[in-house]
């Protein structure tokens, strides 16, 4: 595991004694001393979390307005605020590592902080909506699961919170991809048309290799990441290919198939069109920049107005 | 009888499409707080719309995907304060607001309706609504007192949305008879109270002037262009693929 | 007939001159010689008639991107087309008579100039589509035909230049109603719900009753109107509704009947809806003002580039 | 050969969807001249569609209509560049005119084809796309070298046309037989001389820069979700009223 470097201000013992307790399974809370490099990449980690979820409100979001049917409609809404939901947890807990949830949203709207790269393809059909639910939100549950696990308190418990709501969409979903799949044709090749363009963003959404993860080292150190992209990618896998499988879909992978270990073995992944969407050329990647810069620019007014009141009332009371 | 099947349309059809309208905001809110408070209104609405349309099937055989789904605009019966465009968040919350107030008085005046099932659903849905009201009022207010754009703004939504609120009051044909057999609340009464409510909240609390502007004498029945466009979007997965029965 | 007031300036002779011009159906040309009143009554006239071909490209535009076959949208945007061609007519003509298009449309969008009170309806199916230029075009050319003979030359020839055209649209409309009429139940449908809703908006397009025109007087004497709003009503109707019968459609009009003339009577006209469309409360006043204000103000830097690219050639051809 | 019929797809597509944007425009365009001139293009554009589409018709059997309105977003073969939302009008006329520049080519190559009836279609396209290209072309002139302001809304448009230029060049599957069998002009060599074309006059005459950034690999099969908004306007009432054979 790479050794971290020390911050100028910073001790060895202060070093020892923060990962001693990361060994014994403490958890690091706001207040306590970090290395300032612990700081900077849960900050990251945590804002590019959070900002995934404010960004993922769109693809899914764009449907509500077309849901077919009443209860799926509800349930759609419901699922999109659950992710503004987890916006929010997410900020907060950022937050308690001693930035604003400006700094942070000016950084998304800028273009220079990250989010999930699978949020820059298209939803094209209605059944993305259910597929998202079950690909994506399995991917980022597998994920999720191992961060729950991890040494920063705020983020572990934000973690185990969202887990639990993303468990629920999850199995949404799955419920809708399978009656899908076994209902009429036409709704059996909007399911399989949906797996076939969703399958492999869903897979990369994991992360590269775990060579090609140039934060990974200091990270599974200090007890951030528990496992590597590699291996929850397995987990994954081992999980969604029986299921889809049994759902009678076709998985878009010639190469797939199942080890004596009882693995499943995915073909090449093209990490071309991964490093390409995650620089920016994505299909949709300016359209969501753009779609959140709008609404924070047309909110800009109610924000003021906002402020105005709360600092007008007190002045009024005192009247 | 027909007036109550007119009556539980018109009622359905007003949440129906005003959630709609709500929860195109969800993801573009001005603050993320508000894109969930208001996709909880907009699921609320919808909840209390398959309310009235659970209701209406079983008097009727009606189901209630198909009645949402499959009318057109001059089918529906909504008021056409529902269906305008959602405007800036001045507009959504006043709307919003208009219709809080006249649906608490609505629901609690339902409470005491001899049909039970009316009354439960009034039961469930005024709890929510109190709530939904305490939320859009403080931004009603918010906004009115907050700086020159946003009372501006506000003033600029009242002067639009106040043309379109006597429809709210409108009974539906043969509605005196479901008043007077005790199974929905006099609207002629409700809408007194809501006067008393409303008025001195929005000119005395929050500064704004009531349009004088005669309101236009609106029916049910006509709907504006921009009902078109909101069915097309809503009806378009439902109806390319009709033969659908089950989502 | 109303005898006309001298403006400052003019003398008997000059408008007994031009009078007994038009007496003898002689034609009055841009540089001719007329009472100011005349030359203001046809800008009244003329800028109004091109309002209402600029504003009625609204309505039935909004359905070109909906149109329900190839065929059909083709000629519909051939016909929003022609609208926009006799809008530039019209505002040529009315050019004629020394006022600038600037200007005109200037009264328009500040709300200053009239158009026709029908363009403030709206359009709620596509058969409205043929309705519109089965009625709407139908009531507009009985009156452009009678404006076909008047006296200002600039403005008849426009109007007999319209006139083929419209006669085509109307043609149209016919056609189309007619097929919808003898179509499914639900084109039947649509083509009676459209006729429910434009037959009175279509009666009352061609103004109020004699007795409550304010301009019919000297505008009868000077050969502009040279027939009354009732009489060209009732060609209206007596051409129409024996068509709208044949095609096995119900005018909404419980009163109507055919008298011993061969006339058909309508019943009473709702006045007060027509001065209240006319005053601005009309139901898409507001939206169709606000349509031709959009375009105007987005087509503002389109503007001022044309007029940059044309002041600057002739300096670049000069280098 | 299911290539000729995959070709006359993705020719018919790209006008439909393109005559379709430009037609938004009718009524709110900057100038009422132009109203004229784009809605000229556009009934245009759906004239060359129909005439592809009667040649579909004839060698399999398709119904234009039941092409153009019943099929979805999924089975569309239209490049990515025609769906693009309409923008403002330097958006509009740079589209129109990148893809006149390709047309007139690619008609004058087609007119050469040892199939009557596509070279029929060439011949009578042909002269009106010139018509367009001087149109489009002018308008792309003025407003490069008008003002400040017309020159950067160019430039941006420039920008984002560019990366999806490359696709209307891009073969179907199996056109190197039409080529081969002097059905069809070579894309490649078309492409070639659009450069020769455009290139100095976007760069020399009217002072515009091309952008660099590597256009993305697009296939005709996907597209971006403008194309569902779009065709679920176009299709509502087709499909609304989908038991109506002929309208």
């Amino acid at each position: 595991m790479t050794k971290p470097i020390l911050a100028p201000g910073e001790t060895q013992e202060q070093l020892d004694a923060f990962e001693a307790r990361i060994q014994r399974g403490e958890k690091i809370e706001a207040n306590d001393w970090m290395p300032a490099e612990y700081r900077r990449q849960l900050i990251r980690m945590i804002s590019q979390h959070a900002h995934s979820e404010v960004v993922g409100m769109l693809p899914e979001g764009a449907w509500i307005t077309r849901a077919p049917s009443l209860k799926r409609k509800t349930i759609l809404i419901a699922k999109v605020q659950d992710e503004a939901g987890h916006g929010q947890y997410l900020y907060h807990a950022a937050e308690t590592l001693g930035i604003s949830r400006e700094e942070m949203v000016d950084a998304l709207l800028s273009g220079k902080a990250k989010y999930s790269s699978i949020f820059n393809y298209p939803t094209l059909t209605w059944a993305d909506i259910g597929m998202i639910g079950w690909l994506v939100d399995g991917a980022a549950i597998k994920n999720q699961t191992m961060l729950a696990g991890c040494s920063y308190g705020p983020y572990s418990r934000a973690m185990v919170r969202i887990c639990s709501e993303e468990t629920f969409h999850h199995k949404q979903g799955k419920e809708m991809i399978v009656m899908y799949a076994q209902g009429t044709p036409e709704q059996r090749a909007m399911a399989q048309d949906a797996l076939n363009r969703w399958w492999w963003p869903a897979m990369m959404m994991l992360g590269p290799h775990d060579a090609d993860s140039p934060n990974s080292g200091v990270l599974t150190r200090w007890g951030v990441k528990l496992k590597s992209n590699d291996e929850v990618r397995q987990e994954f896998i081992n999980e969604h290919v029986p299921e889809l499988l049994e759902a009678g879909l076709t998985i878009p992978d010639p190469d797939l198939y199942q080890d004596e270990n009882g693995d499943w073995k995915h073909g090449p992944i093209n990490w071309d069109e991964f490093w390409s969407v995650v620089k920016g050329h994505g299909q949709m990647n300016r359209q969501r920049l753009e779609a959140r810069n709008a609404a924070h620019d047309e909110g800009a007014w109610v924000r003021e107005a906002l402020e105005a009141y709360m600092n007008r009332t007190p002045a009024q009371a005192a009247d | 009888q027909p007036a109550l099947l007119a009556k539980l349309t018109a009622l359905a059809d007003d949440l129906i499409v005003l959630s709609h309208r709500n929860a195109e905001w969800t993801g573009h809110a001005p603050i993320l707080e508000e894109d969930i408070a208001l996709a909880n209104i907009a699921q609320d609405q919808l909840g209390h719309a398959s309310l009235y349309l659970t209701l209406l099937g079983e008097l009727d055989g009606t189901d209630p995907d198909r009645h949402a789904y499959f009318r057109g605009a001059r089918e529906y019966r909504n008021a056409q304060m529902m269906e305008l465009p959602k405007g800036d968040w001045a507009f959504t919350m006043l709307r919003q607001y208009l219709v809080d107030a006249y649906e608490v008085l609505w629901f609690s005046g339902l409470k005491e309706s001899r049909v039970t099932a009316l009354a439960d659903i009034a039961a469930k849905a005024l709890r929510e609504k109190k709530f939904h009201l305490q939320h859009t009022a403080l931004w009603v207010e918010r906004l009115a007192l907050g700086t020159d754009e946003s009372h501006r703004r506000m003033q600029d939504a009242l002067n639009t949305l106040w043309l379109y609120v006597p429809q709210l009051f409108q009974p539906v044909e043969g509605e005196e008879a479901l008043v007077a057999a005790g199974l929905t609340p006099d609207l002629g009464e409700i809408h007194g109270r809501w006067d008393s409510l409303v008025t001195p909240f929005l000119t005395d609390k929050c500064g704004l002037t009531l349009p004088t502007e005669p309101a236009p004498d609106l029916s049910r029945e006509i709907h504006s262009e921009d009902l078109i466009y909101l069915l097309a979007e809503m009806q378009v997965v439902a109806r390319e693929f009709r033969d659908v029965r089950e989502w």
